[in-house]
Protein backbone atom coordinates (compact mmCIF):
# COMPACT_ATOMS: atom_id res chain seq x y z
CA UNK A 1 0.00 0.00 0.00
CA UNK A 2 0.82 3.53 -1.06
CA UNK A 3 0.47 6.54 1.22
CA UNK A 4 -0.02 9.60 -1.30
CA UNK A 5 -0.36 12.82 0.05
CA UNK A 6 -2.13 16.17 -2.15
CA UNK A 7 0.13 18.99 -2.28
CA UNK A 8 -1.23 22.44 -2.72
CA UNK A 9 1.33 25.60 -4.18
CA UNK A 10 0.79 29.24 -4.34
CA UNK A 11 2.31 32.35 -5.11
CA UNK A 12 5.88 32.13 -6.79
CA UNK A 13 6.21 28.53 -5.88
CA UNK A 14 3.04 27.67 -7.86
CA UNK A 15 4.14 29.94 -10.85
CA UNK A 16 8.01 28.34 -10.99
CA UNK A 17 6.40 24.40 -10.70
CA UNK A 18 3.90 25.34 -13.44
CA UNK A 19 1.07 24.01 -11.26
CA UNK A 20 -0.97 24.65 -8.68
CA UNK A 21 -1.38 21.33 -7.06
CA UNK A 22 -0.24 17.27 -7.33
CA UNK A 23 -0.29 13.91 -5.88
CA UNK A 24 2.78 12.72 -4.49
CA UNK A 25 3.34 8.89 -3.44
CA UNK A 26 5.47 8.33 -0.66
CA UNK A 27 7.95 6.30 0.09
CA UNK A 28 8.31 4.58 3.36
CA UNK A 29 11.33 6.55 4.44
CA UNK A 30 9.20 10.09 4.64
CA UNK A 31 7.22 10.81 7.52
CA UNK A 32 7.76 13.92 8.20
CA UNK A 33 7.59 17.13 6.04
CA UNK A 34 11.18 17.82 6.25
CA UNK A 35 11.67 14.31 4.93
CA UNK A 36 9.20 14.80 1.71
CA UNK A 37 11.58 18.26 1.02
CA UNK A 38 13.67 15.91 0.47
CA UNK A 39 11.90 13.74 -1.91
CA UNK A 40 10.63 16.22 -3.64
CA UNK A 41 14.15 17.95 -4.52
CA UNK A 42 15.12 14.41 -6.04
CA UNK A 43 12.00 15.16 -8.52
CA UNK A 44 13.86 17.52 -10.96
CA UNK A 45 15.57 20.41 -11.13
CA UNK A 46 13.28 23.23 -10.76
CA UNK A 47 12.02 20.99 -7.72
CA UNK A 48 15.49 21.25 -6.04
CA UNK A 49 15.56 25.01 -6.80
CA UNK A 50 12.73 26.20 -5.11
CA UNK A 51 13.78 23.75 -2.12
CA UNK A 52 17.05 24.54 -2.05
CA UNK A 53 16.53 27.29 0.74
CA UNK A 54 13.66 25.86 2.56
CA UNK A 55 13.60 28.73 4.64
CA UNK A 56 11.87 30.72 2.96
CA UNK A 57 8.90 28.16 2.31
CA UNK A 58 6.05 27.80 4.62
CA UNK A 59 4.11 24.89 5.41
CA UNK A 60 0.39 24.46 6.20
CA UNK A 61 -0.89 20.58 7.12
CA UNK A 62 -4.45 20.14 6.68
CA UNK A 63 -4.44 24.03 6.73
CA UNK A 64 -2.70 24.68 10.33
CA UNK A 65 0.98 26.18 10.15
CA UNK A 66 3.39 23.35 10.37
CA UNK A 67 7.71 22.98 10.84
CA UNK A 68 9.57 20.83 9.23
CA UNK A 69 9.83 18.29 11.52
CA UNK A 70 5.95 17.73 12.10
CA UNK A 71 4.90 14.39 10.95
CA UNK A 72 2.86 13.62 8.15
CA UNK A 73 0.59 10.71 9.32
CA UNK A 74 -3.06 10.51 8.40
CA UNK A 75 -2.99 14.25 6.91
CA UNK A 76 -5.08 14.88 3.51
CA UNK A 77 -3.25 17.91 2.26
CA UNK A 78 -0.20 19.80 2.48
CA UNK A 79 0.52 23.31 1.22
CA UNK A 80 3.93 25.24 0.79
CA UNK A 81 4.54 28.75 0.07
CA UNK A 82 6.24 31.97 0.48
CA UNK A 83 5.68 34.03 3.61
CA UNK A 84 1.80 35.30 3.36
CA UNK A 85 1.86 38.87 2.27
CA UNK A 86 -1.83 40.07 2.64
CA UNK A 87 -3.61 43.18 4.57
CA UNK B 1 -21.23 39.97 16.20
CA UNK B 2 -18.12 38.53 13.83
CA UNK B 3 -18.09 38.52 10.17
CA UNK B 4 -15.11 37.59 8.18
CA UNK B 5 -15.28 37.40 4.54
CA UNK B 6 -13.06 36.84 1.79
CA UNK B 7 -14.27 38.29 -1.43
CA UNK B 8 -13.70 39.57 -5.30
CA UNK B 9 -15.71 42.21 -4.91
CA UNK B 10 -15.51 45.77 -2.81
CA UNK B 11 -16.84 46.65 0.13
CA UNK B 12 -18.35 49.84 1.87
CA UNK B 13 -16.41 50.65 4.75
CA UNK B 14 -19.03 53.61 6.04
CA UNK B 15 -21.92 50.53 6.16
CA UNK B 16 -19.66 47.83 8.06
CA UNK B 17 -18.82 50.83 10.15
CA UNK B 18 -22.55 51.54 10.94
CA UNK B 19 -23.13 48.01 11.69
CA UNK B 20 -20.64 48.20 14.32
CA UNK B 21 -22.25 51.24 15.67
CA UNK B 22 -25.38 48.89 15.77
CA UNK B 23 -24.57 47.06 18.63
CA UNK B 24 -24.70 50.13 21.04
CA UNK B 25 -21.07 49.26 21.99
CA UNK B 26 -20.03 53.01 21.78
CA UNK B 27 -16.69 52.59 20.72
CA UNK B 28 -16.08 51.77 16.74
CA UNK B 29 -12.55 51.48 15.60
CA UNK B 30 -11.62 50.44 11.85
CA UNK B 31 -8.76 50.33 9.52
CA UNK B 32 -8.68 50.12 5.56
CA UNK B 33 -6.42 49.45 3.60
CA UNK B 34 -5.82 50.27 -0.08
CA UNK B 35 -3.75 49.46 -3.01
CA UNK B 36 -0.85 52.78 -2.81
CA UNK B 37 0.40 54.18 -6.11
CA UNK B 38 3.88 53.48 -5.64
CA UNK B 39 6.55 53.63 -8.16
CA UNK B 40 5.42 52.30 -11.00
CA UNK B 41 2.87 49.97 -9.87
CA UNK B 42 0.35 49.64 -11.85
CA UNK B 43 -2.36 46.30 -10.50
CA UNK B 44 -1.95 44.25 -7.68
CA UNK B 45 -3.00 40.42 -8.01
CA UNK B 46 -4.03 39.06 -4.74
CA UNK B 47 -3.82 35.54 -4.31
CA UNK B 48 -5.49 33.63 -1.41
CA UNK B 49 -5.63 29.30 -0.17
CA UNK B 50 -9.88 29.07 -0.25
CA UNK B 51 -9.45 25.75 2.28
CA UNK B 52 -7.46 27.91 4.47
CA UNK B 53 -7.69 31.70 4.74
CA UNK B 54 -11.16 32.17 5.93
CA UNK B 55 -10.44 29.28 9.20
CA UNK B 56 -7.26 31.44 9.84
CA UNK B 57 -8.91 34.71 9.94
CA UNK B 58 -11.57 33.21 12.25
CA UNK B 59 -8.57 32.31 14.44
CA UNK B 60 -7.76 35.52 15.01
CA UNK B 61 -10.76 36.82 15.40
CA UNK B 62 -11.21 34.36 18.06
CA UNK B 63 -8.23 35.37 19.63
CA UNK B 64 -9.15 39.16 19.31
CA UNK B 65 -12.45 38.18 21.37
CA UNK B 66 -10.19 36.21 24.03
CA UNK B 67 -8.42 39.57 24.97
CA UNK B 68 -10.79 42.40 24.62
CA UNK B 69 -13.79 42.93 25.72
CA UNK B 70 -15.67 43.41 22.08
CA UNK B 71 -19.38 43.35 21.17
CA UNK B 72 -18.47 42.52 17.33
CA UNK B 73 -15.92 42.62 14.79
CA UNK B 74 -15.37 42.36 11.29
CA UNK B 75 -12.51 41.43 9.05
CA UNK B 76 -13.28 41.65 5.12
CA UNK B 77 -10.31 41.11 2.88
CA UNK B 78 -10.66 41.10 -0.95
CA UNK B 79 -8.59 39.09 -3.43
CA UNK B 80 -7.86 39.25 -7.45
CA UNK B 81 -6.75 42.09 -9.22
CA UNK B 82 -6.40 45.54 -7.66
CA UNK B 83 -5.87 48.60 -9.08
CA UNK B 84 -3.85 51.79 -7.53
CA UNK B 85 -6.70 53.49 -5.12
CA UNK B 86 -8.87 49.97 -4.95
CA UNK B 87 -9.94 48.87 -1.37
CA UNK B 88 -7.94 45.86 0.21
CA UNK B 89 -8.46 45.06 3.28
CA UNK B 90 -11.36 46.30 6.12
CA UNK B 91 -10.70 45.67 9.89
CA UNK B 92 -13.39 47.29 12.40
CA UNK B 93 -14.14 46.67 16.23
CA UNK B 94 -16.58 47.51 18.36
CA UNK B 95 -16.16 47.77 22.24
CA UNK B 96 -17.53 49.66 25.24
CA UNK B 97 -13.70 51.07 25.37
CA UNK B 98 -11.70 53.09 22.92
CA UNK B 99 -8.50 51.53 24.04
CA UNK B 100 -10.17 47.94 23.36
CA UNK B 101 -11.60 49.00 20.10
CA UNK B 102 -8.40 50.78 18.88
CA UNK B 103 -6.46 47.72 19.79
CA UNK B 104 -7.82 44.89 18.86
CA UNK B 105 -8.45 46.34 15.38
CA UNK B 106 -5.01 47.51 15.33
CA UNK B 107 -4.32 43.32 16.63
CA UNK B 108 -6.40 42.17 13.72
CA UNK B 109 -4.45 44.25 10.76
CA UNK B 110 -1.05 42.69 12.19
CA UNK B 111 -2.09 39.01 12.76
CA UNK B 112 -3.43 38.67 9.69
CA UNK B 113 -0.58 40.51 7.56
CA UNK B 114 1.74 37.72 9.26
CA UNK B 115 -0.58 34.20 9.67
CA UNK B 116 -3.73 34.56 6.95
CA UNK B 117 -2.46 32.64 3.63
CA UNK B 118 -2.68 35.66 1.00
CA UNK B 119 0.12 36.57 -1.31
CA UNK B 120 0.47 40.30 -3.20
CA UNK B 121 1.81 40.16 -6.41
CA UNK B 122 3.11 43.95 -7.72
CA UNK B 123 2.03 44.05 -11.88
CA UNK B 124 4.10 47.18 -13.16
CA UNK B 125 3.92 49.32 -15.58
CA UNK B 126 6.06 47.99 -17.99
CA UNK B 127 4.26 44.38 -17.39
CA UNK B 128 6.99 43.38 -14.82
CA UNK B 129 5.72 41.29 -12.21
CA UNK B 130 6.85 41.07 -8.57
CA UNK B 131 5.39 38.79 -5.41
CA UNK B 132 5.94 40.95 -2.37
CA UNK B 133 8.14 39.87 0.00
CA UNK B 134 7.57 39.97 4.15
CA UNK B 135 8.83 42.55 5.64
CA UNK B 136 10.50 42.08 9.06
CA UNK B 137 7.89 44.95 10.70
CA UNK B 138 5.27 43.51 9.88
CA UNK B 139 6.21 40.34 11.79
CA UNK B 140 7.48 42.87 14.54
CA UNK B 141 4.10 44.17 14.67
CA UNK B 142 2.89 40.78 15.17
CA UNK B 143 5.33 39.06 17.86
CA UNK B 144 4.52 42.31 19.84
CA UNK B 145 0.85 41.84 20.94
CA UNK B 146 2.62 38.30 22.21
CA UNK B 147 5.06 40.11 24.65
CA UNK C 1 -5.88 67.79 4.31
CA UNK C 2 -6.93 68.58 7.87
CA UNK C 3 -10.60 68.97 8.71
CA UNK C 4 -12.14 70.26 11.74
CA UNK C 5 -15.45 70.54 12.92
CA UNK C 6 -17.68 71.44 15.99
CA UNK C 7 -21.06 70.84 14.89
CA UNK C 8 -24.38 70.17 16.05
CA UNK C 9 -25.47 67.96 13.15
CA UNK C 10 -24.86 64.82 12.59
CA UNK C 11 -21.62 63.15 10.39
CA UNK C 12 -21.29 60.35 8.16
CA UNK C 13 -18.24 58.38 9.07
CA UNK C 14 -18.39 56.31 5.71
CA UNK C 15 -17.99 59.99 3.16
CA UNK C 16 -15.25 60.69 5.74
CA UNK C 17 -13.09 57.50 5.31
CA UNK C 18 -13.77 57.89 1.33
CA UNK C 19 -12.50 61.59 1.38
CA UNK C 20 -9.33 60.35 3.41
CA UNK C 21 -8.82 57.10 1.15
CA UNK C 22 -8.83 59.42 -2.10
CA UNK C 23 -5.70 60.80 -0.69
CA UNK C 24 -3.73 57.83 -1.91
CA UNK C 25 -2.13 56.78 1.16
CA UNK C 26 -3.41 52.95 1.43
CA UNK C 27 -3.58 53.60 5.05
CA UNK C 28 -7.32 54.88 6.51
CA UNK C 29 -7.87 54.65 10.39
CA UNK C 30 -10.89 55.58 12.14
CA UNK C 31 -12.28 55.74 15.73
CA UNK C 32 -16.05 56.68 15.81
CA UNK C 33 -17.75 57.62 19.58
CA UNK C 34 -20.88 56.83 20.23
CA UNK C 35 -23.60 57.64 23.34
CA UNK C 36 -23.45 54.45 24.99
CA UNK C 37 -26.74 53.27 26.49
CA UNK C 38 -25.44 52.75 29.99
CA UNK C 39 -27.60 52.65 33.01
CA UNK C 40 -30.44 54.80 33.17
CA UNK C 41 -29.37 57.18 30.87
CA UNK C 42 -31.82 59.29 28.74
CA UNK C 43 -29.57 61.73 26.53
CA UNK C 44 -26.47 63.69 26.44
CA UNK C 45 -25.95 67.35 27.07
CA UNK C 46 -22.36 68.18 24.95
CA UNK C 47 -21.41 71.88 26.18
CA UNK C 48 -18.09 73.90 24.75
CA UNK C 49 -16.36 76.83 24.16
CA UNK C 50 -16.96 78.30 21.36
CA UNK C 51 -14.10 80.63 20.94
CA UNK C 52 -11.68 77.96 22.02
CA UNK C 53 -12.55 74.54 21.18
CA UNK C 54 -12.04 74.36 17.55
CA UNK C 55 -8.30 76.51 18.33
CA UNK C 56 -8.08 73.31 21.07
CA UNK C 57 -8.47 70.68 18.17
CA UNK C 58 -6.06 72.65 15.47
CA UNK C 59 -2.89 72.61 17.76
CA UNK C 60 -4.06 69.00 18.50
CA UNK C 61 -4.08 68.21 14.74
CA UNK C 62 -0.60 70.42 14.05
CA UNK C 63 0.71 67.81 16.88
CA UNK C 64 -0.40 64.86 15.19
CA UNK C 65 0.80 66.24 11.96
CA UNK C 66 4.15 66.58 13.67
CA UNK C 67 4.59 63.09 15.04
CA UNK C 68 3.58 61.07 12.00
CA UNK C 69 3.72 61.14 8.29
CA UNK C 70 0.28 61.73 7.42
CA UNK C 71 -1.37 62.56 4.33
CA UNK C 72 -4.69 63.85 5.91
CA UNK C 73 -6.61 63.64 8.86
CA UNK C 74 -10.44 64.96 10.16
CA UNK C 75 -11.94 65.52 13.46
CA UNK C 76 -15.46 65.84 13.76
CA UNK C 77 -17.01 66.43 17.43
CA UNK C 78 -20.61 67.04 17.85
CA UNK C 79 -22.38 69.66 20.60
CA UNK C 80 -25.92 70.10 21.68
CA UNK C 81 -28.26 67.47 22.91
CA UNK C 82 -27.50 63.43 21.63
CA UNK C 83 -29.95 60.16 22.07
CA UNK C 84 -28.40 56.46 22.87
CA UNK C 85 -26.56 55.27 20.15
CA UNK C 86 -25.95 59.00 18.44
CA UNK C 87 -22.36 59.62 17.38
CA UNK C 88 -20.70 62.02 19.33
CA UNK C 89 -17.08 62.08 17.58
CA UNK C 90 -15.06 60.58 14.77
CA UNK C 91 -11.83 60.99 14.30
CA UNK C 92 -9.76 59.58 10.80
CA UNK C 93 -6.13 59.38 9.56
CA UNK C 94 -4.76 58.89 6.12
CA UNK C 95 -1.05 57.88 5.82
CA UNK C 96 1.67 55.94 3.91
CA UNK C 97 1.92 53.10 6.97
CA UNK C 98 -1.18 51.58 8.93
CA UNK C 99 0.96 51.81 12.28
CA UNK C 100 1.14 55.31 12.00
CA UNK C 101 -1.99 56.11 10.77
CA UNK C 102 -3.51 53.84 13.56
CA UNK C 103 -1.00 55.90 16.16
CA UNK C 104 -2.24 59.20 15.09
CA UNK C 105 -5.89 58.45 15.29
CA UNK C 106 -5.91 57.03 18.63
CA UNK C 107 -2.83 59.83 19.51
CA UNK C 108 -5.99 62.61 18.58
CA UNK C 109 -8.72 60.84 20.60
CA UNK C 110 -6.38 60.96 23.99
CA UNK C 111 -5.33 64.62 23.27
CA UNK C 112 -9.23 65.69 22.56
CA UNK C 113 -10.60 63.68 25.65
CA UNK C 114 -8.13 65.64 27.73
CA UNK C 115 -7.48 69.30 26.54
CA UNK C 116 -10.37 70.25 24.36
CA UNK C 117 -12.99 72.28 25.54
CA UNK C 118 -16.08 69.81 25.64
CA UNK C 119 -17.90 68.90 28.68
CA UNK C 120 -20.42 66.34 28.92
CA UNK C 121 -23.88 66.48 31.17
CA UNK C 122 -26.01 63.01 31.40
CA UNK C 123 -29.51 63.37 31.53
CA UNK C 124 -31.09 60.72 33.43
CA UNK C 125 -34.33 58.55 32.52
CA UNK C 126 -35.32 60.15 35.83
CA UNK C 127 -34.82 63.46 34.94
CA UNK C 128 -31.65 63.59 36.94
CA UNK C 129 -28.37 65.78 35.37
CA UNK C 130 -25.28 64.62 36.26
CA UNK C 131 -21.92 66.67 34.42
CA UNK C 132 -19.69 63.88 33.81
CA UNK C 133 -16.43 63.17 36.06
CA UNK C 134 -12.74 63.38 33.99
CA UNK C 135 -11.17 59.91 34.50
CA UNK C 136 -7.80 59.19 35.71
CA UNK C 137 -7.42 56.55 32.30
CA UNK C 138 -7.88 59.14 30.14
CA UNK C 139 -5.09 61.39 31.50
CA UNK C 140 -3.18 58.77 31.96
CA UNK C 141 -3.77 57.94 28.15
CA UNK C 142 -3.26 61.32 26.66
CA UNK C 143 -0.12 61.52 29.46
CA UNK C 144 1.49 58.62 27.79
CA UNK C 145 2.08 59.98 24.28
CA UNK C 146 4.89 62.16 26.09
CA UNK C 147 6.91 59.63 27.51
CA UNK D 1 -8.25 103.60 35.60
CA UNK D 2 -9.60 100.45 36.28
CA UNK D 3 -9.11 97.19 34.63
CA UNK D 4 -11.93 95.16 33.25
CA UNK D 5 -11.32 91.07 32.49
CA UNK D 6 -14.26 88.82 30.72
CA UNK D 7 -15.15 86.05 32.89
CA UNK D 8 -16.94 82.74 30.88
CA UNK D 9 -17.78 80.14 32.58
CA UNK D 10 -18.86 76.43 31.90
CA UNK D 11 -20.57 73.39 32.70
CA UNK D 12 -21.11 73.54 36.31
CA UNK D 13 -19.47 76.11 37.20
CA UNK D 14 -21.73 78.58 35.00
CA UNK D 15 -24.90 75.89 36.30
CA UNK D 16 -24.14 77.06 39.82
CA UNK D 17 -23.25 80.58 39.04
CA UNK D 18 -26.40 81.35 36.88
CA UNK D 19 -24.61 83.36 34.58
CA UNK D 20 -22.33 82.50 31.51
CA UNK D 21 -20.00 85.31 31.72
CA UNK D 22 -19.31 88.25 33.63
CA UNK D 23 -17.41 91.84 33.31
CA UNK D 24 -14.64 91.56 36.80
CA UNK D 25 -13.02 95.13 37.92
CA UNK D 26 -9.78 94.16 38.83
CA UNK D 27 -8.33 95.04 42.06
CA UNK D 28 -5.00 97.28 41.76
CA UNK D 29 -3.89 93.53 43.79
CA UNK D 30 -4.62 91.41 41.38
CA UNK D 31 -2.17 90.17 39.17
CA UNK D 32 -2.41 86.49 38.75
CA UNK D 33 -5.18 83.84 38.39
CA UNK D 34 -4.68 83.10 41.98
CA UNK D 35 -5.17 86.51 43.15
CA UNK D 36 -8.29 86.48 40.97
CA UNK D 37 -9.79 83.40 42.71
CA UNK D 38 -9.17 84.90 46.11
CA UNK D 39 -11.32 87.95 44.85
CA UNK D 40 -14.43 86.11 43.11
CA UNK D 41 -14.32 84.28 46.79
CA UNK D 42 -15.14 87.51 48.33
CA UNK D 43 -17.82 88.38 45.47
CA UNK D 44 -20.40 86.09 47.76
CA UNK D 45 -21.44 82.51 48.96
CA UNK D 46 -21.51 80.78 45.78
CA UNK D 47 -18.57 82.20 44.38
CA UNK D 48 -16.74 81.04 47.73
CA UNK D 49 -18.33 77.36 47.28
CA UNK D 50 -17.40 76.59 43.78
CA UNK D 51 -13.74 78.16 44.22
CA UNK D 52 -13.29 76.42 47.64
CA UNK D 53 -11.41 73.29 45.70
CA UNK D 54 -9.60 75.17 43.12
CA UNK D 55 -8.37 71.93 41.82
CA UNK D 56 -11.19 70.97 40.30
CA UNK D 57 -11.61 74.15 37.99
CA UNK D 58 -9.21 74.51 34.92
CA UNK D 59 -8.46 77.84 33.51
CA UNK D 60 -7.74 79.30 30.39
CA UNK D 61 -6.93 83.16 29.32
CA UNK D 62 -7.22 84.40 26.53
CA UNK D 63 -8.24 80.51 24.83
CA UNK D 64 -5.04 79.01 26.25
CA UNK D 65 -4.67 77.12 29.21
CA UNK D 66 -2.93 78.32 32.00
CA UNK D 67 -2.13 77.74 35.40
CA UNK D 68 -2.93 79.50 38.77
CA UNK D 69 0.25 81.67 38.61
CA UNK D 70 0.04 83.20 35.44
CA UNK D 71 -0.46 87.07 35.20
CA UNK D 72 -3.60 88.25 33.82
CA UNK D 73 -1.92 91.47 32.22
CA UNK D 74 -3.28 92.43 28.94
CA UNK D 75 -5.69 89.70 28.93
CA UNK D 76 -9.32 89.78 27.35
CA UNK D 77 -10.86 86.70 28.47
CA UNK D 78 -10.70 84.28 31.44
CA UNK D 79 -12.46 80.80 31.17
CA UNK D 80 -12.96 79.30 34.08
CA UNK D 81 -14.57 75.76 33.95
CA UNK D 82 -14.45 72.01 35.01
CA UNK D 83 -12.16 69.46 33.54
CA UNK D 84 -12.95 68.77 29.89
CA UNK D 85 -14.96 65.60 29.00
CA UNK D 86 -15.37 65.07 25.52
CA UNK D 87 -14.79 62.91 23.29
Amino acid sequence: MTTELNIVYFAWVRERLGRDEEVVHLPDTVTTIGQLVTHLQSLGTVYSEIFEDVGKLRFALDQEFVSLDHCLQGAKELAIFPPVTGG
Amino acid sequence: MIKISVQKSDFDAGLEISKLSELGGGAVSSFVGQVRGDKQLQALELEYYPAMTEKALREIAKQATGKWPIHGLVIIHRVGRMAIGDQIVLTGVCSDHRHAAISACSFLMDQLKTVAPFWKKEIMSDGVEKWVDERQSDIDAAQNWRN
